[in-house]
């Protein structure tokens, strides 16, 4: 299992890491996603073209021969360890890593040059809250010609897609993964919990598809998208958890009350060394999730399940007591806590609740009722 | 005061005060004056010096008659904190002045205590009163004032002697919230509304007639208001499965499709919690009825707002795609906040609020630590000091 | 439900937690119960007499006309509160619990004036783990002249007692409930983790019993007994939890270390106020559970399972506080917090886990999966 | 040093002290002077100086070979707390007398540190060293002292000057454990064990020789001791499974008939924290080896101890009647402790030591709040204070 598996950070992750986190603060303050989330536009364009074009980072998993960085999952997972740290807006999970993953399975269908060169978002159209494991949604019909009837609901990313990558089945029940053009689908923005990557509904009445993959292998393609998708999210888990530890731990060294600063109480110190020591497990699981991920290990399902079992809880409860130890600033809107609360709680219920991966986790290792 | 003679009064003022027939305030105002209002209050002031216990009777047969209420929850602050300050630190006049427009709804009342760097300490407050003629001058921020924009009058603490210790330099006040130095700024929250405001004093002008009790003794004062915010919020009777367990249960037995195993033993804890709450709460208020008050208030406040977020968050989770949506983000202002209103997210965002507001978890914690426990207070350096010498 | 349920104690409780408390402090000290346990004879006979029959005790749920106090069984609650709280080594829940509880509910058998005077000690004969609800052990078999066959393991108090009351099935596997005399039986003395309450199987290889209710009736007096005592389990482990909340606030306001008490230590207050809360919910709830089974409340079921769900873990939870918070003292044998520590855990496991009241408050209240 | 020079050293050894004809006595002596005891100990005291990494290569082609090892379990307080110490602050004659002895087993070592009045806040201990002549006279007790009956030498702090601050009046001693004036007597746990015991020091006389440091430089020579205790309990691997869930997991399977939704789903809980832990470990074990040590040696003390205690906890109750039974209170005096050996009872009770022993978890909170996350200390009044006037 883990014995021959790199753990740390590699000094190239560190340097992407670097660019990446100088990046997101200039261009993605606490006060510049608050405003553009409560926007028209609450996707940032311009932020999305400099991470996914100018540092190539929307390919970073797409070989070189297909127009990408040649890297793989264990750099994604830095990337989205940083996103998670700004609770930027921008299509990273249902574009650069469900879709992109999805595609990579699936062969590719000819769009992995422009989704790799930050050209065109290609979004995984599944709802978020899918599991790995989960059987191919079957809400959308496709008949001989390509022509797609029904919806998806609650699709991350979707509002800044280009390309839908819709799973769906013909007459026969056979799987298909069909590429859509956005524009011949109806997308419909929900009212999300998350400000900072809302959902909407994906209507087809009548779109054509073009199938990127067909059968078993439509199936494949999206059961490792939603494996990868769940792995990479871990490590946006993980950037939640520190930003919110980080935050918290330089608020309570501040803030004075009683004539002495609120961290020197020791049931605070408690708290945030718990805290602390959850966040560095969390490390451990989601870098190990990454590289079986990136490896192809085929502990893989393991290393997801255990990273999200333990990531996915782990940001909430860090998001909770950022907000409770920052007291009532804390509660305000003007404070960028709730943006991190609301992410980490979606992304609790995103590929699949912490219940659902220890379920999983149980059929796997063989811990069963 | 016997039970009978409550009884009877209560057919009195109905027989003359018919409440189908009567207009609404004058029908307050009349109950107020037939010692009905709280009739553990003295005479005169809205009461009968009875037993606080005769009230249930009061209430439950003008309700049975289709009488008014004064609707409670809109004028809370008065009702809970204000009107028992007043009753125990107001002059006869400010008595008379203040309660009968505090119980009827006329005068809403708001509490000017918290600052943005005092809260749980509240004891560091900044707003300066400086003596000026037979009036103060007051200038500062508050926050977490609830109600400020439809308030009359507000309670206010304010630092009259920078130079002593921080408990001993402060007094108490009733600010009238339309004296033109007195700007109410709504706060948003995280959950899109703005329950709260942050007000600004600036040069507003407090008579000296508008002093609660002596200059220097607010601390003392205040301590009245903020027990009995505790003994308000933790007296409470429910019924099983009231509150968010109730929510959540029905969310449950209505989706059998969204059940889950973790779910489940998660769901049946809570439930467990649930009812420990329920009964631990009706345990306490038979121990009042009795004449036996215990410190078990403190506890039902942090069981509250435990069991309000663990259920909540457990909810959210419980409802899947729905509970990645959100009902409306958009600015409102409202008069009254039901936690368990709503839906499912905004009852996990609000609940958040449950171990802040009124005294944090964790200053209840030491309370019962220090208080019912008996345990040593931390050592301490910013008792003996002058306030203006506190570190900040 | 419980608007009508007393939850608080009465006078004349008190005056009886009042006269049980003394003479636990003069008779069962920790180094008496401690040096008791390790000996040949682990219960104190003497002790045993004093609370029974001169106190009365045993005979508190039993009506006068049988020979008892004609009190019910939320006094009985307050005598099992006060045992907790000494750990003492007496039958009371193997005899005055579950046996009493059996006979009144199965017509007495004749029995009930000998037991209610403490001359002769009844223990009904099922294994310490029964949950309420549970179906009537089949491990004994009954023929028609009432002879008797079989075993019953991990019996409480059975070590003492004089009679044993045997759930057992005949041929035609109706049930039946005999009284059998301790001589008659081998008695297997278990090592067992509760020092103070050691388990010990029951071999019966044709003892002869007196059948004291058949059919529906023993089953009925079965389950009932099962109720009543995971009922007034409850309070003894309200009573254990007391104990160890005060002794531990007691040992860390004495404590001093860094040149403090450690009981001013912020994080050790929390923590403390946290167990202070549960056991104030711990004591609500044991009440209305004692309240509605002295009064025949259709609410006995779910009052029961809620109390024995919460004081259950409770119980081990506040040893476990102790043990913590005393440091290495703790850890010795000396220090009498580890007899609290082995009654808790082994009253987590006795009539039901707080697992099996959970699951079986689910049906009630109708909370399924 | 090259990784192909330690492997030459390997086979040298093992070709001139075949292990299946030498006895292990003198193999281990050998092993000691060819410097393949500890590679990174100085070439002399059993080392190379070469990278610690290259000791896992030494150990398993020594192992491969079939050479004895010096059953480590045993001697663990020399290994893991006397020899850093005496290599970091003996002179170089008590690095020749102690070390080689001390590595080969032939003389045990136990660590009298704690005090009854002394756990937490060792620097506040008693025991007093007076002056006297060429050496000193040691008086006090001590407590929690594994191995002390069966220990040559202890390593002992000791208070030799009370008229200054706690921290400054320390000294640092090798006490020889055959002076008549120690006592040892063994402490039952609630095991029913006595691992450890309590040592009573009545007039023990120590050569000057044998002191460790200057005089009053204790404190700073115990933190040597004490970090290297944590390292040690940090720094091993595991495999999937290992430890007590691997205890739990396989009577989980073995008993179907044991199992329930409740326990399952704690029983999951748990499975993924200890693999979290276990990852962990592993993460930390990595960049030890690559050079950059980290701060989660605290953590993994903790984790395990959380661990332990809420699986044992779970094992018992999974057990149903047998959880209710115990192999053997006799009270014994093991000289090697299995946490996960016995049977569940005794797990369940040997696991709430983990907390306690070697540094609560409440002053591993501690140490992680102030020195990873640099929180401010407690504000402290005893550590200016001459150590005669701190309350006790």
């Amino acid at each position: 299992m883990s014995g021959e598996v790199d753990l740390l950070y590699s000094e190239v992750e560190e340097e992407l890491r670097a660019s990446v986190r100088a990046l997101l603060a200039r261009k993605a303050s606490a006060e510049a996603v608050l405003g553009r989330c409560e926007s028209a536009e609450p996707y940032d364009p311009a932020l999305w073209r400099a991470l996914a074009a100018d540092l190539g980072l929307a390919g970073l998993a797409v070989p070189e021969a297909d127009g990408g960085a040649g890297a793989g999952w264990r750099e994604v997972a830095v990337v989205m360890e940083e996103l998670g740290r700004s609770a930027a807006p921008v299509p990273y999970l249902g574009g650069a890593v469900l879709g992109t993953a999805a595609l990579l399975a699936a062969g590719g269908g000819g769009l992995l040059p422009d989704v790799a060169g930050g050209r065109r978002v290609a979004v995984l159209a599944v709802p978020l809250t899918s599991g790995p494991g989960a059987a191919l949604p079957a809400t959308v019909a496709a008949d001989g010609a390509g022509v797609l009837r029904g919806r998806v609901t609650s699709v991350a990313d979707a509002l800044v897609a280009d390309v839908l990558l819709v799973p769906a089945r013909d007459a026969d029940g056979v799987a298909g993964l069909y590429a859509v053009a956005a524009g011949d689908v109806e997308i419909v923005r929900r009212t999300s919990l998350d400000l900072t990557r809302p959902v909407a509904h994906v209507l087809l009445d009548g779109a054509h598809g073009q199938l990127v993959a067909a059968g078993e292998l439509a199936e494949a393609a999206v059961r490792r998208a939603l494996l990868v998708g769940a792995g990479m999210l871990a490590s946006e888990q993980l950037g939640i958890a520190e930003w919110c530890l980080a935050t918290t731990v330089a608020y309570v060294r501040e803030r004075r009350q009683f004539g002495r600063a609120v961290g020197s109480f020791q049931a605070l110190k408690h708290r945030l060394a718990d805290l602390w020591l959850e966040v560095v497990g969390a490390r451990a699981a989601a870098r190990y999730a990454a590289a079986t991920l990136a490896a192809d290990d085929p502990d893989a399902e393991v290393a997801v399940a255990v990273a999200q079992a333990y990531c996915g809880a782990l940001a909430v409860r860090a998001a909770e007591e950022c907000i409770q130890l920052h007291g009532g600033i804390g509660m305000t809107w003007e404070h960028p806590a709730h943006l991190y609360l609301k992410r980490a709680k979606a992304d609790q219920l995103a590929l699949g609740t912490p219940g659902h991966h220890r379920a999983e986790l149980g059929r796997l290792v063989g811990v069963h009722m | 005061m016997e039970q009978t003679d409550v009884r009877e009064r209560v057919a009195r003022l109905l027989a003359e005060h018919d409440p189908a027939r009567t207009d609404r305030l004058a029908f307050l105002r009349a109950r107020f004056d037939a010692g009905l209002a709280w009739v553990h209050f003295p005479v005169g002031l809205g009461g009968l010096a009875a037993p606080r216990a005769h009230q249930v009777l009061v209430d439950e047969e003008l309700a049975a008659a289709g009488a008014p209420d004064n609707d409670p929850r809109r004028i809370g602050i008065g009702l809970g904190m204000a009107a028992p300050t007043v009753l125990r630190y107001g002059t006869e006049e400010q008595q008379h002045r203040f309660l009968r427009p505090l119980w009827t709804g006329e005068e809403v009342w708001c509490q000017l205590f918290s600052e943005p760097g005092a809260g749980s300490d509240l004891a560091a407050l900044a707003t300066r009163a400086v003596r000026d003629g037979d009036g103060w001058v007051v200038n500062g921020q508050k926050v977490w004032t609830s109600s400020a924009h439809t308030a009359r009058w507000a309670i206010l603490v304010a630092r009259t002697d920078p130079d002593v210790p921080k408990h001993a330099g402060i007094t108490y006040f009733v600010c009238d919230m339309t004296d033109p130095g007195v700007e109410v700024r709504p706060l948003r929250q995280i959950t899109g509304e703005a329950e709260f405001n942050e007000v600004f004093l600036t040069d507003v002008r407090i008579p000296d007639t508008h002093r609660l009790g002596p200059v220097g003794d607010g601390w003392r004062v205040a301590q009245t208001t903020l027990n009995n915010e505790r003994v308000a919020i933790g007296g409470q009777a429910m019924p099983r499965e009231g509150g968010m367990i109730g929510v959540v249960a029905r969310t449950w037995r209505d989706h059998p499709e969204l059940r889950t195993p973790d779910l489940h033993q998660r769901l049946l804890g809570s439930w467990v919690d649930a009812e420990v709450a329920r009964l631990t709460g009706e345990r306490l208020r038979q121990q009042l009825a009795s004449g036996q008050p215990g410190p078990e208030g403190a506890a039902m406040k942090l069981s509250f707002a435990r069991l309000a977020q663990e259920l909540s968050g457990l909810e959210v989770e419980l409802l899947g795609e729905d509970g990645l949506e959100y009902d409306d983000w958009s600015m409102r202002r409202p008069e009254i906040v039901d936690f368990t209103g709503r839906e499912a997210g905004y009852r996990y965002l609000r609940a958040k609020g449950n171990s802040i507001e009124g005294g944090t978890s964790e200053i209840l914690r030491n309370i019962i630590a220090e208080r019912v426990l008996g345990l040593p207070a931390e050592p301490r350096g910013d008792k003996d000091l002058p306030w203006k010498e506190l570190p900040r």
